[in-house]
């Protein structure tokens, strides 16, 4: 390849992104290295500076048709489109991440890891090749191994759910790439453009080979993704990473995966989607259902949120799903459907790692018991907390009731009416734990005795001014998107998926 | 003539609302209004009275839309016809001295605005109920009369018997009323109309059907029905367990609503629906059958019964047998007659009975009175004089109207009938002349109260004395003399149609065989309780009957055994399905969630090789389902 | 004519947002706001009565807030989402319903100490979206705002109840959360259906969806001849409908609720909240499924019967006021089942009586039993009677509302009730006899309270002078609902004439 | 050049996965469970390699995959060595079943 040829291939328009936030990283990586620790605060609003830069140039990518350059990378639709919504989740992240960098008492060298887990997951979202593909995946996942070990409060915890996190993600890597492997040897191509002119006669010829390397891809990703069954070592890495991580590895690195996974299963499978996408919609059932039948249980709130972004994840697979019966004109329907409930995802997620956080930070609570009183002593920050949890649950006037609304309609639309019902009946399931949740808040504090206390410590809980922008960023999203849901799906609307 | 129509229900209305909202007045006051206001009623209802004789076959009407249902429209008005026009008066002219005699009864009573307010309501609604163009009025003023009826036999709800006769009135009438309600109902669905009026055209013509019932089984049911809604409002067998009970009301009530008037809307109902009626041969013979039944019956535990009052209200379902065994068997206007008659000297023996109560200081129990004609001539005269009515004894006005009836079973063939009546009117003799000679006659049995017993003042005994009047005459208005005047006057209307008079000459036989067997019955009882003989021992022979008759026929324990307590227990059943079944089931619910949860969560062991497995079981799962789908398995 | 809707729905709205937003006031502020905006609702109600043409066929005073557009939501086109409200006979009578009873939820119900905001932030959610519930032109908005009542409620009841509040608001939230996802799967999977059987463009709209169900009005009547719905969608729709209703057996949750939640709450559920179920089962199922209401007729009549008596027997055998009041409100929705049921338009006007109906008597009863109760500090039977005595005007209050209940001629039940039987007598003779036994049960067990609360004697001499008889400030909102009870019953042909162009409405076909 | 069977190059790598697998699913060291997930990942570069020659459109491509792959799996296994130094530290032991103080 020339250096002509490189350059004339938009690099600028599908990467420009992507190196902005590199570039970020590196300069913010060799600054924290140099930097004194009193400057920690300036080096996260540098990374989340850069985060804007890269908006900004991806803004401007938008308005340019989209490019393929290196046959690799590509500014389309769904590029451009998730590319937004995981700059604005790592904008978020590093906003949180700025509070909770003082608190947790991280080490220094985490805003850069941050910044390369986005660098990854854009490559994740942008890439048409397997390979650049792979290794957005494992940037993203090799960054956020590290991530969740940093949290030094807890630090057992931190490392054990890194562990965890680190192994099945090694054996999800494994399982996919060995599936990935075999699509390269029954097609010699790794680009998926290419793959999805194949897609037919791979179906048609090796249709064996074809769904074995399906469902290894598919398990692979789905413990990238946390689908049940392979969703165990979510609870754990979450109940240990930082509060920031935390909300990473449950949005951005969800986002990204989301969106490679579809671009992965619809490119090489569409052929045979009639037969293969069954078992997607399966695992989505199945997800929904024991999600948020383990979170049913829960007390511990990390570990709630954990199972939660598990059903969460089954709600958002349902589009996936639908590939299997959808014909091609209702395709962009199924990209609106998951880029929809991705952002409302985000904010809902986000918003509540963020009170979380100053949960645990302020008050010491971990426990759902310790939520007692919290509305009377913080109404603020518990109607936020409220509204997460009543997006989450899917409640009208958030963006939630009107994302699954929307994946509903697909349901019926393209014939797997079942799903949607399912979707419906497990969100009646979660009233169960998040309207719990609500009403602890409510419930008047009980008589203490001694180390019973916890969570309970008097007066409000300090809001600082970081996270009180995280939390705040989030409501407006989470009420906007339920209240004028047109701000975003009219853009959807308009958007060239593919 | 009709705005004359209009305004006979509103003034008592007006003196309701007038007494409702000023309570704090005095009781005075609320008897003047409500008599006062009574009287232009009384007046117009005798003006209406004599406009219709004056018109013979005239019906005023005046309706205004009421509902509009996408079928048809239902109105609400007044309608008159000679029918309405003498109930008018018999309701307006006993209320008038009902109210009268209520100042005096109930003088010391401190709720006195609310008696008189309830009473007017009644009286409104029974007039309303009188004037109704349609079925469907009627049951609207029907119920409204069974709630007054509630109201008033609750009068006192402080005690228990008091409060639990009240709900027994109402329950027990809406038993029948759910009847009446159901028959209207089909009535209106198949005529496409409420107004009855229409009903027999069309049952002549055959139209008259269901989609479901086709004509003669239509009118046949719908007539039964309503036939129960009469049975129960006039507590005929076997809904008459409520009247009795219905006595712990004050008295005055006992003569207007549970005597003269509202007990009467029975047998007004199937007088007015007496067209539809005759075109069903069933029920006609039904209705005649439990008239002359329940007539028997109900003069049968009146001869034992300890209590005036009860003594009378048996009395009251006795006659208001007769009366439809007089309709059963065709003879339409001897009913109404009836109806006229027994309206005023039921009334006159309830409100003497009141007296004698009010003057005994409120004791109702025939064995401690006895030896009263001296302190209370005047009540003691009257009281004869209703006695010897209700017996049947020439001239009274009771021999007229209850002779007819019989009169009429006799000229109609029908033995089975005549002999229950006939044996009825023995017995009916017998128990109203026990009840004078144990009150009037013979030494008082209880010699504090009679010392303080005394006439009741000039308010109890005017309408007394009226009453008496015209328990004594009225029956003058329908003999041979003047042509059966009241007769020629029912049936000379149109609606409903006129029926062929029941017998057209003088049925000499039938009245001395009924005058013989009164004075048989009064001669029994002067001969077991006369000259202050008092309670007699019963021969033992005649023990288990007396037992019997005194326990009522134990018809209200079998009601308590089989229908309360039935319900009860599937209430009760009910009560435990809901709270413990449902309940539960809703728990189990929760806890298979809850549970399966749990389970669920013993899955998170913690140990990283767990969840590999998981994962790795989840993988072998798909495999292996992918290889029976592509062998063709699934 | 449509800026009085607006009004309607966006006072609790504004006063929803206002009592969010403002800081710490005093409860008395709080509760001001409310009573002033929700005034405001009731005066537009009232002036929307005063507007409306029966005579039309079209619905009025249409209000139309273009929303947002599902993008490619069927075959690549989008679907249009709006906020589209407007009345017909049916709407205008359960608006009005719900207009009263929220007003008087708002003018005379105690707010708890230290929750003033907290209630009159969600009764006016509450309100709005009842509102919403009752006016919505479109299956989104319904669903929409059934979905703000279940959450609004669900807090109301958490915060305001007086016992047990966790359970008696997690169960309602969990029973009326899966009602909820009855209704959205059958509504959406009815407009899905029915437009791809038209191949016509997806539509939410109320009238589209009308007409395509009849038949008739479409561009193209050839293709669109006549819709019926599936029988799973009917079916979905149906149990949707049962648990909403509170129909035996899926109605646990009602008693509890009505027995722990605070007067006002109590009043908004089942003066309310239980009407939305026969609302849409009206609405959705007589106006654009009849064909399956026609089919299932012999289910809706069972169900509907069984209730009347379930309810009548467990009303019978209650120990308490809110017991009898919850389930003689189940009897009364059993009534509506089977007059809807029938299927003649007739009953279905009765229905439509009833519901408003048995909302005002249901509020009445609830509002004199807390007057009550805030004297004696129970409702239990064993502890109470004679208190006729102590209190004259409220047993009065109490004895009309039992009168109410059974359903005595001139209150307003009784003209349902006798229309649901004159369909029912016409169609199901044998289930409208059972049901006649309903009629007695009903007297059976309102006189059985009366007499065990009200009549009997008054032993408890000391009790008697703590017990003062309610003043007028309290009985007022009680004698206009017994006003309107009676108007109802006595004048009955404005409310009949509204709800005989609804039924029209619903059945061009004629039944 | 010996000509090398398409079959027996992908069996050796399935079975290379498996052992892979099953090392990593029971070996008590959490040295050895990195060590096994190395070799399902090596399991996965022979299927690249083989694939590049022997596929069904052979190509550079698979090396090139195969060459990323392992540099990947290499900054993979430090991380986790890292991790199980960290743990040691903590825990004083290298077993996988010391590492569950979160649970249910």
């Amino acid at each position: 390849m020339s250096l002509a040829t490189l350059l004339q291939a938009h690099l600028w328009t599908t990467m420009g992104p992507l190196f902005v936030v590199g570039m970020t990283a590196i300069v913010v990586m060799v600054l924290e290295l140099f930097l004194p620790a009193a400057s920690r605060k300036f080096i996260v609003l540098l990374a989340a500076l850069g985060v804007v830069v890269a908006g900004v140039v991806l803004v401007h990518t938008m308005s340019v048709p989209p490019e393929l350059s290196l046959d690799t990378m590509v500014s389309d639709g769904l590029a451009t489109v998730s590319s937004m919504l995981l700059l604005a989740t790592g904008l978020l992240v590093l906003l949180l991440h700025l509070d909770v960098n003082e608190s947790e008492e991280m080490p220094r060298e985490s805003s850069f890891l941050l910044l390369f887990a986005l660098v990854g997951a854009l490559a994740m979202v942008t890439a048409v090749n397997l390979v650049a593909l792979y290794i957005g995946l494992e940037l993203l996942s090799v960054s956020s191994y590290v991530l969740v070990a940093l949290r030094k409060r807890h630090r057992q915890a931190s490392v054990e759910g890194s562990m965890k996190y680190l192994v099945m993600g090694g054996i999800g890597s494994a399982v996919f790439l060995y599936g990935v492997s075999f699509i390269y040897g029954l097609t010699g191509q790794t680009s998926l453009y290419a793959l999805a002119q194949a897609s037919l006669s791979l179906w048609q010829h090796d249709a064996a080979i074809a769904v074995i390397a399906f469902l290894l891809i598919v398990v692979g990703l789905g413990i990238k993704l946390s689908l049940v069954p392979f969703h165990m070592w979510t609870p754990d890495a979450y109940e240990g990473a930082p509060s920031s991580v935390a909300a990473l590895i449950s949005t951005l690195s969800k986002t990204a995966t989301f969106a490679l996974a579809l671009r992965v299963l619809v490119y090489i499978f569409n052929g045979g989607a009639h037969d293969l996408f069954p078992y997607i919609a399966v695992l989505a059932a199945i997800t929904m259902l024991a999600g948020n039948w383990l979170a049913l249980t829960q007390h511990n709130l990390r570990r709630l949120l954990a199972f939660s972004s598990v059903a969460q994840a089954g709600y958002l697979l349902i589009p996936i799903a639908l590939f299997g019966t959808a014909s091609v004109r209702e395709w962009p329907d199924l990209y609106d459907n998951l880029l929809f409930y991705l952002a409302v995802y985000t904010f809902l997620t986000i918003g509540a790692f963020a009170v979380l956080h100053l949960l645990e930070h302020h008050r010491d609570v971990t426990m759902a018991d310790g939520l007692t009183g919290f509305a009377k002593k913080s109404p603020w920050l518990a109607a936020s907390f409220i509204v997460f949890l009543l997006g989450l649950a899917g409640m009208p006037l958030t963006g939630g009731f009107v994302g699954k609304f929307y994946i509903f309609t697909s349901t019926v639309q393209t014939g797997v009416l079942w799903l949607g019902i399912v979707l419906f009946a497990t969100s009646v399931l979660s009233f169960f734990y998040y309207f719990g949740l609500i009403r602890t808040m409510f419930q008047s504090p009980l008589p203490t005795y001694g180390d019973a206390a916890q969570g309970q410590a008097e007066g409000r809980t300090p809001v600082p001014v970081a996270t009180g922008i995280v939390i705040a960023l989030c409501l407006f999203g989470t009420v906007a998107l339920g209240v004028v849901p047109g701000i975003l799906l009219h853009p959807l609307a308009l958007v060239q998926w593919f | 003539m009709s705005m004359l129509a209009l305004l006979v229900p509103l003034f008592p209305l007006l003196a309701g609302v007038i007494s409702f909202f000023f309570r704090r007045l005095p009781g005075a006051f609320h008897a003047t209004i409500s008599v006062v206001l009574l009287i232009p009623s009384v007046v117009f209802a005798i003006v209406l009275f004599l406009y219709v004789h004056a018109h013979p076959g005239v019906v005023l009407r005046q309706v205004i839309p009421w509902l509009v249902l996408p079928s048809f429209s239902i109105h609400v008005g007044i309608q008159v016809n000679a029918l309405t026009a003498l109930m008018l008066v018999i309701v307006t002219f006993v209320s008038i001295l009902v109210f009268m005699f209520s100042y005096g009864y109930l003088r010391t009573d401190e709720r006195l605005s609310i008696y008189y307010s309830y009473l007017n309501l009644f009286v409104f609604s029974m007039l309303a109920l009188v004037l109704s163009p349609n079925l469907l009025q009627l049951y609207l003023f029907w119920e409204m009369v069974g709630l007054c009826s509630y109201l008033l036999v609750g009068y006192w709800f402080a005690k228990p018997e008091a409060a639990r006769a009240a709900r027994k009135s109402f329950v027990v009438t809406r038993i029948g009323d759910a009847g009446l309600f159901a028959g209207i109902l089909l009535l209106g669905f198949a005529a496409g109309t409420f107004n009855d009026a229409d009903y027999s055209i069309l049952a002549r013509h055959g139209t008259l059907a269901l989609p479901w019932l086709s004509e003669p089984y239509l009118v046949t049911l719908a007539t039964l029905l309503i036939f129960i809604g009469a049975v129960g409002k006039s507590a005929q067998l076997p809904l008459h367990v409520w009247l009795p009970d219905a006595m712990e009301g004050p008295t005055p009530v006992s003569a207007l609503i549970h005597a003269a008037t509202m007990v009467a809307a029975g047998v007004y109902l199937v007088a007015r629906e007496f067209p539809l009626f005759a075109e069903s041969h069933v029920t006609m013979t039904v209705v005649a059958y439990v008239g002359a039944v329940t007539a028997l019956f109900a003069s049968l535990i009146a001869i034992t019964q300890q209590d005036i009052k009860r003594v009378i209200a048996y009395s009251t379902v006795s006659q208001l047998g007769y009366m439809m065994l007089a309709l059963g068997i065709g003879a339409y206007a001897d009913g109404v007659f009836h109806l006229f008659t027994h309206a005023f000297f039921k009334a006159l023996l309830f409100l003497a009975a009141g007296s004698v109560i009010h003057a005994l200081g409120g004791t109702q129990d025939l064995a401690l009175m006895g030896g009263l004609r001296r302190k209370m001539p005047i009540t003691f005269y009257t009281f004869l004089a209703g006695a010897l009515a209700l017996s049947g004894i020439f001239p009274f006005a009771g021999f007229w109207s209850k002779d007819a009836i019989l009169g009429a079973a006799m000229a109609k063939g029908d033995w089975v009938l005549y002999l229950l009546g006939l044996i009825a009117a023995f017995c009916t003799a017998f128990y109203i002349f026990r009840v004078v000679f144990l009150t009037f006659a013979g030494a008082p049995r209880d010699e504090d109260l009679h010392a303080h017993a005394h006439e009741g003042g000039w308010v109890m005994t005017v309408p007394l004395v009226i009453l008496g009047l015209f328990a004594t005459f009225a029956g003058f208005i329908n003999t041979p003399w003047n042509d059966d005047f009241l007769s020629r006057f029912l049936t000379a209307t149109k609606t409903p149609k006129p029926i062929p008079a029941s017998y057209s000459h003088w049925p000499l036989t039938s009245m001395a065989i009924s005058l013989a067997v009164g004075l048989c019955g009064i001669g029994l009882a002067a001969w077991m309780y006369g000259g202050g003989k008092g309670f007699r021992k019963v021969p033992s022979a005649f023990k288990p009957w007396y037992a019997l008759s005194r326990n009522k026929f134990y018809v209200d324990e079998v009601y308590s055994w089989t229908v309360v307590r039935g319900g009860k227990l599937l209430a009760a059943l009910v009560d435990l399905v809901d709270r413990y079944l449902i309940e539960g089931l809703t728990r189990l619910v929760g806890l298979f969630f809850y549970g399966i949860g749990n389970v669920l969560r013993y899955t998170q062991t913690g140990q990283i090789q767990t969840y590999g497995t998981f994962a790795l079981v989840g993988l072998v799962v798909f495999l292996v389902v992918a290889v029976f789908r592509v062998g063709g398995v699934f | 004519m449509a800026f009085l809707l607006w009004i309607v729905l966006f006072a609790p709205w504004i006063g929803f947002l206002a009592t969010a937003l403002l800081p710490r006031l005093s409860d008395r502020m709080y509760q001001a706001i409310h009573i002033v905006l929700q005034s405001v609702a009731l005066v537009a109600v009232g002036a929307l009565w005063s507007r409306f043409h029966p005579a039309s066929s079209h619905y009025q005073a249409v209000v139309r807030l273009p929303w947002f557009s599902f993008p490619d939501a069927w075959h690549g086109a989008n679907l249009t989402i709006g906020l589209n409200f407007g009345i017909d006979g049916l709407s205008l009578g359960l608006l009005s319903l719900a207009a009263v009873v929220l007003w008087l939820i708002a003018v005379s119900t105690r707010v708890p100490e230290g929750l003033g905001k907290a209630r009159a932030m969600w009764v006016q959610l509450a309100s709005f979206a009842v509102f919403a519930t009752f006016t919505a032109l479109n299956i989104f908005t319904f669903l929409l705002a059934i979905e703000v009542t279940l959450f609004a409620t669900f807090f109301l009841l958490l915060r305001l109840s007086e016992a047990d509040s966790q359970r008696t608001a997690i169960k309602f939230l969990l029973y009326r959360g899966v009602a909820s996802v009855f209704l959205i799967v059958s509504l959406v999977g009815f407009a899905f259906s029915s437009a791809a059987t038209m191949a016509e463009p997806l539509t939410l709209g109320y009238q589209q969806l009308a007409a395509r169900a009849q038949g008739v009005a479409t561009a193209n009547a050839a293709l669109s001849a006549h819709y019926s719905a599936p029988q799973w969608i009917f079916l979905l729709l149906l149990l949707g409908v049962f648990i909403e209703e509170a129909f035996v057996p899926l109605h646990n949750w009602f008693p509890d609720a009505i027995k722990n939640a605070d007067t006002g709450t109590a009043m908004l559920v089942g003066g309310v909240l239980t009407k939305t179920g026969a609302y849409a089962l009206l609405r959705f199922g007589v106006g654009m499924m009849p064909a399956d209401v026609k089919i299932f007729t012999y289910v809706l009549a069972t169900v509907g019967i069984g209730n009347l008596l379930y309810g009548a027997f467990a009303a019978w055998s209650a120990r308490d006021w809110r017991r009898l009041i919850s389930f003689s409100s189940i009897s009364h929705m059993g009534l509506v089942l089977f007059a809807i049921g029938t299927m003649q338009a007739d009953a279905i006007q009765g229905a439509m009586f009833l519901l408003v109906s048995s909302g005002l008597i249901t509020s009445l009863l609830l509002l004199t039993t807390s007057r009550v109760k805030a004297r004696t500090l129970t409702l239990e039977w064993r502890q109470l009677s004679g208190l006729a005595k102590p209190l004259p005007i409220l047993s009065g209050f109490l004895l009309f509302g039992a009168l109410a209940t059974l359903g005595l001629p001139l209150t307003s039940g009784f003209i349902g009730e006798f229309q649901s039987f004159f369909g029912g007598f016409a169609v199901h003779p044998t289930f409208a006899f059972i049901g006649l036994l309903g009629l007695i049960l009903s007297a059976v067990y309102s006189l059985t309270a009366i007499r065990k609360t009200t009549f009997g004697p008054f032993t408890d001499r000391a009790a008697a002078a703590a017990y003062e008889d309610a003043r007028m400030a309290e009985w007022w909102p009680i004698a206009l609902l017994t006003m309107l009870v009676l108007f109802i019953g006595i004048v009955p042909y404005p409310l009949g004439h509204v709800f005989l162009s609804a039924v029209h409405r619903l059945l061009p076909i004629g039944g | 050049m010996i000509h090398m069977p398409v079959a027996s190059l992908l069996a050796l790598a399935a079975v290379l996965f498996c052992i892979g697998l099953y090392g990593a699913l029971t070996k008590r060291n959490l040295i050895m469970v990195l060590v096994s997930i190395e070799m399902m990942l090596s399991a996965v570069n022979i299927n690249l390699v083989t694939f590049s020659r022997l596929g069904a459109a052979p190509n550079l491509t698979g090396q090139v995959f195969a060459l990323f792959s392992i540099t990947v799996a290499a900054a993979e296994i430090a991380v986790g060595f890292a991790l199980v130094l960290a743990f040691f530290r903590l825990r004083k032991s290298t077993e996988v079943k010391d590492a569950d103080s979160q649970k249910k």
